[in-house]
């Protein structure tokens, strides 16, 4: 019975284990990373710089007032107040590539909805939330950044602080499940 | 109009179809990068996550319906039916349903096609300023007389336009068929009102205030004249909103889901519907202590009794519940009005009517104000004919698959070898499609434009509004749009030649009116369609018709081999739902089949072949044949096989090639004195193949049957 | 926001005297809630994803034969067999609406709920089915596209009920009768579906509920369902 | 006190009087009971070879445990429904039916890993007692070991020679 | 003092009827410890060639058959199997099933007869309580290859997540969960305790890698006074919990389908009525075992003697009979209930085209063991034996595909009934689970003293008595 190595030994094997482990670790890792990270966005728009300008957030996004979906502006948005300034920035220069050729922008979504969840925007504005409570303070980010850990739990704890009174219409699962 | 034209291009757009697919592959980071594409120029009634509501008109059958479509982001979600519509209010079946299906079809036809081979797919792509060109170039030079339209019963909009294009190159007017016209008796009813009340327009049954229906086929919550409009006139008879729930007698050979739905089932033989019919009156007559009609001068009870199938004592007690009713109607169609004699069976239908004086009476038969074009099979016959003596060069064919729906004994593919030039206008690759030379595909019917003239179910003038909801999805372009090109037409494009149609609408009295024409447009378009406020129907006279003589219809009992055939349309309306999944995926309401096509057997009858469910039979009319897999229906004559009719596709795509059976390959080109498809009197005969082929039925046959799995 | 808002009761009925079984219900149930088709193998093996379907049996013998239908979905019993044996509270009971949710992303896809069901009205998601552009382009926004591994089942539209909620309560008002349609009941040709607020002694469900053609299916097993039927076949006034 | 040292007798199973023989002198010989260890191969009891009854906590650990998993259960069974408050079935918040299941079962899972846990822990405790070793033990000996003064040594040793003991080399050997 | 022991059976010595009593019970053929160690060793580091083959093949199975598939399921859904609407469980579930029934045996055998003090339980109590924790092992697997999103298995598990969510403890799946933890983890426990001092005795007859593993875990085993009683204690205390947790274990297995509304599941009586088939089919499955190890493993015949398949054979047929009582009773009162569902299912398992497997059910489980196990020379007939226990293992596994896919395909609509019927993935990972079972049976017969040498021992001593004082007393502690 005695063998010269035990199989448990092999060095061959304790590599890959070991490269096994580490490429799921790793995508665990790099899973949970960018879903915290910004992504990248066709242009790096400069939320800070439009906000400080003092222009609201419905403005582009205006969906947020009357549906579920707040939306992403269309390049007539942009181009309606960018045509009549200057393209000499590198941003504003892709914009009007953009603009003139009448392409929309391939936005990424940075607040996204798990998927199977339903979320309206409608009563949350309607209910006096203000933006920054939970898109942060756009004012300081030129792309936007999501906010980490905006999970189910995270909705709970708010509207069990928010309204505790309401709290079993709130938590009724069919709000946002179907 | 440029305005409506160019709002297609606003629509380009195709982000939910990226978050759907990113749906798929679950949560986690990977939906973190879904790029979601803006409009690039926002139309002004659209917004952001809200859904749009456009009113239409389906396209699916020659009813008419109204729908209200729900778009979102420029795509067609949700076809509902429209509430305010007249002829449906707000109901809807499941070919409507499915229409997004046909838009969203995986198989379309994406632009103009110039085939190589006739019959075979995938031909070379052409632009359409070609396609125009050589429409225009074929109209210039083919002698007027060598140019036919073959075209559908929808839309109408288009068969006007059709009309008019070819009186101006003095080409013969065009050719219109479907399919649900001879396989529901429509025809017939026409040449019977044209006939007897001198106006070509379809009589309406007052259902929903009758009392006591006597149904002679007719399959009035499928397909028929108007299935909406008549399921709500069961709703309102059902609910004896007069009175008492009404009472239902259904004459057929086999019990539709119409004939389900009566109270009484009386499995008439085949072809003994017009003595049944005259017998009732007859007998009806005398029940009132009146004098049998002259219509009724031939008929022998005791003979009716026997070639029906139904004892003298129970037609005398029918006839007397009939005559003894306060408002009580017969109504027919199917397979009843689909014989040699069914002319006779319409009018002594008719005459039943009549005897009981329900004309024009609430619960009664009226004649729908509407003038409809007429559909007879004849004119299909004798344009084949022409086209088989060579003397058609060129043929347009829109709206219709001759080379699917027509019997196969007509052998319309070798009347097409003899044509020159044939474009179809289909945008699916369906036979006829493939055996033309071009294919020019129009737009699917929540892309295009027109208007429905409709034709049944009503007692008011409507003309019901067809609109694009969504942007044409493909390179695709309306019919319409390239024959006024192509044929110089005084018309600037479809629009114009619809709003010009419309523009006497204006003034007739209709639910709302306008000043000027484009806020008249507009309101036409919101409202889906243009009604009359109530009820305009022309008074008819029953004289004419009690007075007249019709000649007795031979009953054609089947020798003891043969089997009479009943084909019915189902939820695949004439053929075209074959190709949409969630029409397959929908069970059959009698047989829960989906999938797939069955033949009917009554058990008996089975066992006497030793024929077992699942058993594929062949099927051999004098005209061709065709196999299928055996559904032990009980529901059914024993003398008498059912098929349905839709499925048994050669092409149209991947959910129509190959499944089913055609019960068309079962039909004799042979057409009535009135012109009707006379398909009803074919005897079949049954053997089994030796092979099984389970289909896909919801039931358990294990349960519902006791036997199977 | 209003404070103690009264336990709506949605609740359907379904008139089987009206109903003819045209199944314009499934396919606009299908329609509306992005059910996938299967496939004629996999519908053949009783995986078809119908949330409602219509029973359909025969009474009698030929000549005196008829066919009897009953669409029969998720009766949203107030006592619901499914829920308490579902171990992650994947079904569960909607205290607001009154209804059964089933929750997609809670659903491990024990199918116990499915065992229990006697209505039999739940589907499971055996693949993930494919929905191909452009076929896709059609899909429900509203609704949620299944995955493979989890249990679904007829919701009563609960989008549109969550819709209309929205919307009354961005006007500031009560939902009307009749505001919230279920697709199958927006479809029926016949009218044969009422849906509404059972709780509502006006409502047209309630006053049809109240009628004494009225039974609900398997009412012995005391699952308390949403679903009333009304008897059919002539079958008045009892 | 002086240097002990540790020693060990072997004897074969079937000598088993011969054991309890040895150990009775040992204790003549002024060896403390705590300084004599008796190991085998299989349990004796412990009146054959007269030794004072052993003690063990297994019991205590055991009982400790399941009241813990009794608590566990308990705050599961009623504390979560009171966390996230989900109707189920039209079934109360804090049905008391299911409860008992999942107390059942939860308080047999406290109990019984608490007693593995007993023996593990009790297992690696300094344990007193003379530390020694033989294979021959798990071959059907038993072996005495006791510590004994050195000065002792010959003294034990010549009052157990008539027993024919096996004496043990070493017996502090690793295992 | 007079060092004076005799062997009971001695006594007997004489007679021929003596010695063949001798020849026949372990307990009166005693060998010296040294001996039965050497045999016991022996037998485990004894592998032939045959050996590894069958370890290749069944650990191939395995891999291919439970974790290939497996895989492909997760990957492309539970389609893959043959299950349906309205049959949503099926083969998964009655494996399920049937494992924690075999599971059952060893703490029947192992906790119960030692509680009963039933001597013949000595030689093989380690094999049946490695059937358990194997069983177990192979069984707990299905309720996660039978869950849809098998990835997140964990929301099972009570923790405080991010969600606010709990499981629901009102859900007997959940029950489930945790009885079949509590259960895999005791009898595994259970398994451990009484192997320390036989790990102990390997690790000193050992070298190598052996050395160092059954070091570690014989957890410095010398045998002291202390330790005994150490062990002795906590072996009593196991023995005496795990046998309710064993009942509940496979209640809750049963209220799994008792608990709902399904026809023909719906019945008080399914807790014992599935407790006895589980214990009938795992003392099936220890006859099958022993027979299995008595044939191909060193010295086994030995320890594993005809008395042990005797009084199995009792066993065996002693719970035939009152499974066959729970079956009637279970039928009998359905059927006169009269309730129409039930008795269309009833009639349907008795006569619709997966009858065979009811009657299947009904001769394996009843009429064969009936029939035969009277009868002390079949009992005594160890090939015979196996054959018969194999059959009865047939027939309860019958029995759950009866209750499980058989009775839901036939519920209240007739309109949905549905047969099933097994797929190629349903099939592999159901064989896979028993090449899993093998496979790790395999590894563990050469890695683990299959015989409790100690109890056999202590057995063996305990019919030797000792004089003390005035009276006798058993050497041992155990008999005291």
């Amino acid at each position: 019975m005695q063998r010269k190595k035990p199989w448990w030994q092999n060095a061959g094997l304790r590599i890959g284990i070991a490269l096994v482990m580490l490429v799921l670790l790793g995508g665990a890792a790099t899973g949970v990373v960018i879903t915290q990270k910004a992504p990248q966005q066709p242009i790096e728009f400069p939320h800070n710089f439009h906000v400080g300008t003092g222009i609201p957030c419905a403005y582009c996004h205006s969906g947020a007032e009357t549906g579920p979906v707040a939306g992403l502006p269309s390049i007539e948005t942009c181009w309606g107040c960018h045509q009549q300034l200057r393209t000499n920035t590198p941003r504003l220069a892709k914009l009007a590539e953009y603009g003139s050729t009448n392409t929309p922008i391939p936005w990424v979504p940075v607040f996204i909805q798990p998927d199977f969840v339903h979320f309206n925007h409608r009563p949350h504005v309607a209910a006096g939330l203000e933006c920054k409570t939970c898109h942060g303070d756009t004012a300081g980010q030129t792309v936007a950044e999501p906010i980490p850990g905006q999970n189910m739990g995270w909705c709970l704890d708010c509207h069990y602080k928010m309204a505790p009174e309401n709290f079993t219409r709130l938590s009724d699962c069919a709000t946002c499940h179907y | 109009m440029s305005k409506k034209l160019s709002r297609r291009d606003f629509l380009k757009l195709s982000c939910a179809a990226a978050a759907a697919g990113m749906v798929l592959v679950g949560c986690g980071p990977a939906s973190r990068y879904v790029t979601r594409v803006p409009y690039a120029e926002m139309p002004e009634y659209q917004h952001i996550g809200k859904s749009t509501y456009y009113a239409t008109t389906c396209r699916e059958c020659p009813a008419g319906c109204g729908l209200i479509v729900r778009t979102f982001e420029g795509r067609a979600i949700k076809v509902e039916g429209n509430p305010n519509h007249p002829v449906n209010r707000g109901k809807i079946c499941p070919r409507g349903l499915t229409s997004v299906q046909g838009v969203y079809n995986l198989d379309r036809i994406t632009g103009p096609v110039m085939q190589g081979r006739r019959g075979k797919a995938g031909g070379q792509a052409i632009s359409w300023d070609e396609a125009v060109a050589l429409v225009k170039k074929r109209f210039q030079e083919t002698k007027g007389s060598e140019i036919a339209f073959l075209l559908g019963a929808m839309p109408d909009s288009l068969y006007d336009l059709t009309s008019e294009l070819a009186s101006a190159l003095k080409a013969p007017a065009p050719v219109r068929y479907s399919a649900l016209n001879y396989l529901e008796g429509r025809d017939v009813w026409l040449a019977v009102a044209s006939q007897y009340f001198g106006t070509p327009s379809f009589p309406y049954f007052d259902l929903e205030n009758a009392e006591i229906v006597f149904n002679f086929g007719a399959e009035f919550l499928e397909n028929w004249l108007s299935p909406m409009a008549y399921s709500r006139g069961y709703r309102g008879f059902r609910k004896g909103q007069l009175g008492a729930r009404g009472y239902m007698v259904s004459f057929a050979p086999r019990q539709s889901i119409s004939a389900a739905a009566a109270d009484e089932w009386i499995p008439i033989k085949p072809g003994s519907e017009a003595l049944v019919a005259l017998a009732l009156t007859r007998l009806a007559a005398y029940a009132r202590s009146e004098f049998s009609p002259e219509i009724t001068r031939q008929v022998d009870i005791k003979a009716a009794a026997e070639a029906s199938g139904i004892s003298e004592e129970k037609l005398k007690e029918l006839a007397s519940r009939f005559a003894g009713s306060n408002r009580p109607l017969a109504i027919g169609g199917g397979s009843a009005l689909a014989g040699k004699s069914a002319f006779e069976t319409a009018s002594a239908i008719l005459a039943l009517n009549a005897t009981v004086y329900n004309f024009n009476q609430t619960g009664g038969v009226f004649l729908t104000p509407a003038k409809a074009p007429s559909e007879r099979f004849a004119d299909v016959q004798a344009l084949f004919e022409k086209m088989r003596s060579g003397a058609v060069k060129t043929l347009f064919i829109h709206g219709v698959n001759p080379l699917f729906d027509l019997p196969a004994a007509l052998n319309a593919a070798e009347a097409f070898k003899r044509v020159e030039t044939i474009v179809s206008f289909s945008s699916f690759p369906d036979e006829t499609a493939l055996a033309s030379d071009y294919i020019l595909p129009d737009h699917t019917m929540l892309e295009g434009w027109g208007y429905q003239t409709v034709l049944a179910g009503t007692t008011r003038k409507i003309v019901s509004a067809i609109q694009p909801v969504v942007v044409p999805l493909y390179d695709t372009r309306s019919t319409a749009d390239v024959l006024i090109a192509a044929g110089g037409l005084p018309y600037k494009d479809e629009v114009d030649f619809l709003q010009q149609k419309i523009l006497p609408l204006m003034s007739a009295g209709g639910t709302f009116t306008a000043p000027e024409l484009p806020s008249f447009w507009a309101k036409f378009l919101q409202y889906g369609g243009w009604w009359q406020k109530s009820a305009d129907y022309a008074a008819i006279d029953a004289d004419a018709l009690l007075k007249s003589s019709i000649s007795m219809p031979e009953p054609h009992p089947a020798p003891a081999d043969q089997y009479h055939l009943v084909v019915y349309p189902t939820q695949f309306g004439d053929g075209s739902g074959a190709n949409r999944p969630w029409l397959h995926e929908t069970p059959n309401p009698a047989t829960t089949v989906m999938w797939n096509s069955w033949v009917e057997i009554h058990p008996q009858t089975a066992k006497k072949l030793g024929i077992h469910d699942d058993d594929v039979v062949r099927i051999r009319s004098e005209f061709g044949e065709i196999e299928a897999v055996a559904y032990l229906y009980p529901a059914l004559r024993p003398d008498t096989v059912a098929l349905p009719f839709g499925l048994g596709h050669e092409a149209l795509g991947r959910f129509a090639e190959g499944r089913g059976c055609n019960p068309a390959r079962l039909f004799p080109n042979a057409s009535s004195q009135n012109g009707n498809l006379a398909w009803a009197d074919t005897l079949v005969s049954l053997s089994p193949t030796g092979k099984r082929r389970p289909i896909a039925r919801q039931e358990s046959r294990h349960g519902v049957y006791g036997d199977g799995e | 926001m209003s404070e103690k808002v009264e336990a709506k009761k949605w609740g359907m009925v379904v008139d089987l005297d009206l109903c003819t079984g045209c199944q314009a219900c499934v396919t606009a149930c299908a329609m509306e809630n992005n059910i996938p088709y299967t496939g004629e193998d996999e519908t053949a093996y009783g995986r078809g994803l119908h949330w409602i379907r219509i029973q359909r049996y025969w009474k009698g013998e030929y000549p005196e034969v008829s066919p009897t239908h009953q669409p029969v979905m998720c009766q949203q019993c107030g006592h619901a067999p499914c829920e308490p044996v579902c171990p992650v509270y994947a079904s569960v009971h909607s205290e607001e609406e009154q209804i059964n949710v089933q929750v997609y992303n809670r659903c491990v896809g024990t199918r116990y709920c499915a065992n229990n069901c006697p209505y039999i009205s739940r589907t499971f998601n055996w693949f993930d089915y494919p929905h191909p552009v452009p076929e896709s382009y059609s899909l429900n926004p509203d609704v949620t596209v299944r995955r493979r591994g989890v249990m679904e089942k007829c919701t009563f539209c609960v989008q549109r009920i969550r819709h209309a909620v929205d919307t009354a309560q961005a006007e500031g008002r009560e939902i009307e009768d009749g505001e919230v349609m279920t697709a199958c009941q927006q479809a029926c040709p016949t009218g044969a579906i009422i849906f509404g607020d059972l709780s509502k002694k006006e409502s047209a469900v309630s006053q049809a509920a109240r009628s004494q053609r009225s039974f609900r299916l398997l009412e012995e097993l005391g699952t308390e369902p949403k679903v009333v039927y009304l008897k059919g076949g002539g079958n008045y006034g009892g | 006190m002086s240097a002990k040292s540790v020693q060990m007798v072997l004897y074969p199973d079937t000598h088993l009087d011969q054991a309890a023989e040895t150990i009775h002198r040992l204790r003549q010989h002024g060896i403390d009971d705590r300084d004599i260890s008796v190991i085998s191969g299989v349990p004796y009891s412990d009146k054959i070879l007269g030794r004072p009854m052993s003690w063990t906590r297994i019991g205590l650990i055991g009982l400790a445990g399941a009241v813990v998993g009794f608590a566990i259960a308990t705050s599961l069974n009623f504390g979560t429904p009171y966390l996230y408050p989900i109707r189920v079935g039209g079934q109360p918040f804090f049905p008391i039916p299911t409860s008992i299941v999942v107390t059942f079962e939860l308080t047999m899972l406290g109990l019984l890993i608490s007693t593995f846990l007993g023996v593990f822990i009790e297992t690696i405790t300094p344990s007193y007692g003379p530390k020694g070793y033989s294979p021959k033990v798990s071959d059907g000996h038993i072996g005495v070991l006791f510590s004994c003064p050195t000065e002792k040594m010959d003294e034990v040793k010549k009052g157990l020679e008539d027993l024919k003991p096996e004496w043990v080399k070493n017996p502090e050997a690793k295992l | 003092m007079a060092a004076e022991t005799k062997t009971l059976s001695a006594t007997h010595s004489a007679s021929q009827e003596g010695e063949d009593l001798r020849q026949e019970h372990l307990m009166h053929d005693p060998k010296p410890r040294e001996e039965m160690n050497g045999m016991v060793m022996e037998a485990m580091q004894t592998t032939s060639k045959k050996y590894w083959i069958a370890l290749a093949i069944f650990g191939l199975g395995v891999l291919i058959l439970l974790f290939g598939f497996w895989g492909n399921q997760i990957i492309t859904g539970m389609g893959v199997t043959g299950k349906r609407r309205p049959v949503f469980w099926a083969l998964y579930i009655t494996t399920f099933v049937f494992w924690i029934g075999i599971s059952h045996a060893g703490t029947f055998v192992s906790a119960i007869l030692r509680v009963f003090k039933a001597e013949f339980r000595r030689p093989f109590t380690r094999a049946a309580e490695l059937m358990t924790t194997f069983g177990l092992a192979a069984g707990a697997l299905f309720p996660l290859i039978h869950l849809g999103r098998v990835w997140t298995f964990y929301w099972m598990i009570p923790y405080p997540n991010a969600r606010w969510l709990w499981p629901n403890f009102r859900s007997p799946l959940v029950w489930d969960f945790l009885a079949i933890t509590t259960y895999l983890l005791s009898s595994t426990i259970y398994l451990y305790l009484p192997l320390i001092p036989d790990l102990a005795m390997a690790r000193d007859r050992s070298t190598g890698w052996r050395h160092s593993i059954y070091k570690l875990l014989a957890l410095n085993w010398r045998g002291t006074e202390a330790e005994w009683h150490r062990l002795r204690k906590a072996i009593n205390i196991f023995a005496f919990a795990i046998i309710p947790v064993m009942f509940s274990v496979h209640t809750i297995v049963s209220w799994d389908f008792a608990v709902s509304q399904t026809v023909g599941w719906h019945s008080t009586i399914f807790g014992p009525y599935f407790i006895i088939g589980a214990i009938l089919s795992g003392v099936s499955a220890v006859v099958m075992i022993l027979f299995i190890i008595q044939s191909t493993m060193k010295n086994m015949k030995y320890f594993i003697r005809l008395e042990v398949f005797d009084s199995l054979g009792k066993l065996v047929l002693i719970f035939s009979m009152a499974w066959a009582y729970f079956f009637f009773n279970e039928y009998l009162l359905h059927w006169y209930g009269g309730y129409q569902a039930v008795r269309d299912l009833l009639t349907f398992h008795a006569q619709g085209p997966t009858a065979w497997v009811w009657y299947t059910m009904l001769i394996c489980n009843v009429a064969i063991p009936w029939l035969t196990l009277w009868n002390r020379k079949i009992r005594r007939t160890p090939l015979a034996m196996f054959i018969i226990t194999t059959l009865v293992n047939v027939g309860m596994f019958a029995e759950r595909y009866t209750i499980i896919p058989l009775t839901l395909g036939e519920q209240r609509f007739p309109f949905d009934w549905g047969a099933y019927s097994p797929r190629l993935t349903d099939i592999s990972i159901v064989i896979g689970t028993f090449c899993l079972f093998i496979f790790l049976y395999l590894l563990a017969s050469r890695l683990i003293p299959l015989i409790p040498v100690w109890e056999v021992q202590e057995g063996q001593m305990a019919h030797s008595t000792r004089k003390l004082g005035k009276g006798k007393v058993t050497s041992v502690a155990e008999l005291e």
